[in-house]
């Protein structure tokens, strides 16, 4: 599922919940929700991050060092 | 032919652009026939000639060595007109050029006899001489055949010179006598032969120097018809004399001797190898080169090929300013709903029904004690009320009376009190209640 | 019987009976007779008065102190 | 029974109680059982206090304190 | 059951329940009730709120710090 | 397949993804693409050179040294 | 085929080929193909060289018109 979302859209959805929730009119649930919303959107957006890097590092390390590339399973 | 322009920005070395000048004047000149007029002649010590030839345009310096004009059969000096067959060659360290000269020869000098110019006129007039006639020399001959005198000098200059210009060459020689009677036929024979077999793919012609009655063969008409027939290229090299012979004319290529000949039948095999050593040498060079250009091209894209490396930092930043944007947020709901909520909980504890409850006690306490005052005070009146006649009462107790000493009279029988007299009978039993005791007595006498 | 007769009737008859005696035309076999009735209801009503008080003390006493209330039996 | 009488109607029924008693004009029976069913009155009236008072006190305490809160078997 | 209930709804009843007894026009027993019924609510308030804080700390934690995220069983 | 490209053909695309991504308009996912395949021409263009160097290496050491020139099997 | 290419031709061949790389307008393939070819010139070249041994011969008639080949020995 993770998989579909971009992660410029997850990023925008944490951008929007962040604006909402700084808009102050949030009751407590929704403000719960939409923060748990956004930690899971955040935390999605960084372990993109993570496997783009890692992904960043083995294709520059295959390029300037000895490493082979070794095809990314998961994509 | 030589490559003379370089656009891949090359810059020559004097050396190396002299070098390559070198080369081309000598490769595309070996062998040239010049005219012109002599001027500054000099002899040095050396023994070499030095002059420059000139016509009404141009200039050029010539040399000719010790040993070749030994053979000259006169003196050059200035104001002369000559024809001479030359090098072209280029002295390097003065960046100059000069023709070397081979041979040399008075123009339009020498006794020609008047059978030699009719038929050379005749000849040229049937188009014998025509250059369109001449057929080219092979550049690279499969092999050549040689006919001259099979003892004569000009075979073993023809031999060396093909040894040292091209080791590997392929001579055929066809040997023929080169004067008297029988010259002109075997030679014509000769050519024949060689059209004959087509082993070869260039004749040469060749015989020493010699004089006009001796050149009589070469001289002759049926000698420059078999000439102009052959199918196989000829190049002449008869004596060291000034003048043509008539073979020379009708021949594809002309040389002043058999040497000179061989020089031109043969290229310079060593030469020629440099020269495609040289090309391919250029041609690795310019491959090698487009590939260090394509190499630094590349290298170069690959440098402004950027990693998104930054990109992804400057997210990380972004999401840890909103993470904790979030957070800030979050704490701020969960203390502006705690600071609501604890107002709202004093709020109500301040409200706590136990001020009431003390209220209402303290209240009832009260009320309670005033009923009982009430009560109490209630109790007395009555109390006092009851008191009050039992007191009358008592006062009013009948027994009273007797304490004054009167006393009651009652019958005995029937406790009634005795009112008068009249009721009375004698011996009646009469009860008289005193203060103090009863007494009971019988009536004695009755008084009315 | 003695039930039946409050204190109010009981008093109120010791009232008559003073008023009779006090008008003084009584025999003296009435008034005696009377007298001995007045006293009959006045040691009535002091029965009562004293009935009412031992009840009150104890209805006082449970309330301000420690004793518990006992059910009164004759009531 | 007296889950059925309120706090307040029976303080109400006490305090007519203590103005008919100050009015003096009862007799001596009705002044008693005025008398006792004041008393009643006012015991049901603190009655009610003191349980209502545990009650807060125990409803305090387990907000503010420690102690879990036990359900009130009686109501 | 106490899901259905926001705590919002929670704090908007509490808050009617402070109002009602500051109006001071009540008697006893519903002042009680009253204040048994906003203490109920600030009890649950109290959960909600505590539920939340460490429902957030443990996501903050999560991401920051070195805990799982456990998922909430009552959720 | 890789036969199937020329030199040419990848450097411009090298070139064009340089710049796309010195434009900077690309989403992560974009970038990250870019660089991958822009890396891989780079490569595909580095290796073409070598080979061809190789190649004529082994050309102009069969006509000067003593080396025969193979043939390149995979042409 | 190679028979038919006279060493000239080949030879200006290789020039015009050294002439067009030089000019450096070539791709790559093409510049390799180019180069391929001129050193197969240049070889056609130096083999038409280096092909023949040497040989004098020397032809004679005799008295009957029969055509005679000997080797030459003048060496």
């Amino acid at each position: 599922m993770a998989k579909k979302k971009t992660f410029e859209a997850a990023l925008k959805e944490l951008e929007e919940i962040v604006k909402e929730m700084e808009s102050g009119d949030l009751c407590l649930e929704d403000a719960v929700k939409k923060y748990e919303s956004g930690m899971k959107q955040s935390r999605y957006c960084l372990d993109l991050l993570d496997k783009t890097e890692r992904k960043i590092s083995l294709l520059t390390k295959d390029h300037e060092g000895n490493i082979k590339e070794e095809p990314f399973k998961d994509e | 032919m030589m490559i003379t322009k370089k656009n891949t920005g090359h810059i020559y070395t004097v050396s190396k652009l002299t070098r390559e000048i070198k080369s081309l004047l000598e490769d595309t000149y070996p062998f040239v026939w010049v005219t012109g007029e002599i001027s500054n002649f000099a002899v040095p010590a050396s023994g070499h000639s030095y002059f420059t030839l000139k016509d009404h345009q141009a200039v050029i310096s010539g040399v000719m060595f010790k040993n070749q004009k030994q053979r000259l059969k006169f003196r050059p000096e200035n104001g002369m007109k000559i024809v001479g067959l030359a090098r072209l060659s280029l002295y390097e360290p003065r960046g100059a050029y000069q023709l070397i000269f081979e041979h040399l020869e008075p123009e339009g000098t020498g006794s020609i006899q008047v059978a030699f110019e009719q038929l050379k006129k005749s000849l040229s007039a049937k188009g014998l001489f025509d250059d369109k006639h001449k057929k080219s020399i092979p550049f690279l001959s499969s092999g050549i055949s040689v006919i001259t005198s099979g003892t004569g000098a000009a075979l073993r200059d023809i031999i060396n010179v093909s040894r040292r210009r091209f080791s590997n060459c392929c001579l055929e020689i066809i040997p023929v006598k080169v004067q008297g009677k029988e010259s002109e036929n075997e030679i014509c024979n000769a050519i024949f032969l060689a059209n004959q077999l087509k082993s070869t793919d260039l004749i040469i012609l060749a015989r020493g120097g010699g004089s006009l009655e001796d050149l009589a063969a070469f001289n002759s008409e049926a000698l420059a018809y078999a000439i102009f027939d052959s199918h196989i290229p000829v190049i002449t090299g008869v004596g060291h004399e000034t003048d043509y012979t008539i073979a020379d004319f009708v021949a594809d290529l002309r040389a002043p001797t058999p040497s000179a000949a061989a020089e031109l039948a043969f290229p310079d095999k060593k030469n020629l190898m440099q020269r495609i050593f040289k090309l391919q040498e250029n041609l690795n060079s310019a491959l090698k080169n487009e590939i260090a250009s394509l190499h630094k091209t590349v290298l170069s894209l690959n440098s402004r090929l950027k990693s998104p490396e930054t990109i992804v930092y400057d997210f990380r930043f972004r999401l840890e300013d909103y993470e904790s944007r979030l957070n800030n947020m979050m704490k701020h709901y969960i203390q502006y709903n705690k600071e609501k909520f604890n107002w709202l909980l004093q709020a109500l504890q301040s409200g706590k029904p136990d001020k009431k409850i003390l209220s209402n006690r303290q209240h009832i306490v009260s009320l309670l004690n005033l009923l009982t005052y009430n009560f109490q005070k209630r109790l007395q009146v009555i109390k006092t009320n009851h008191l009050e006649l039992e007191t009358k009462l008592k006062e009013l107790n009948p027994e009273a009376v007797l304490k004054r000493g009167y006393s009651i009279s009652r019958f005995v029988s029937n406790k009634k009190v005795v009112f008068d007299s009249n009721d009375v009978k004698l011996k009646d039993q009469i009860e008289v209640v005193l203060s103090k005791g009863q007494l009971i007595t019988r009536v004695e006498k009755i008084n009315g």
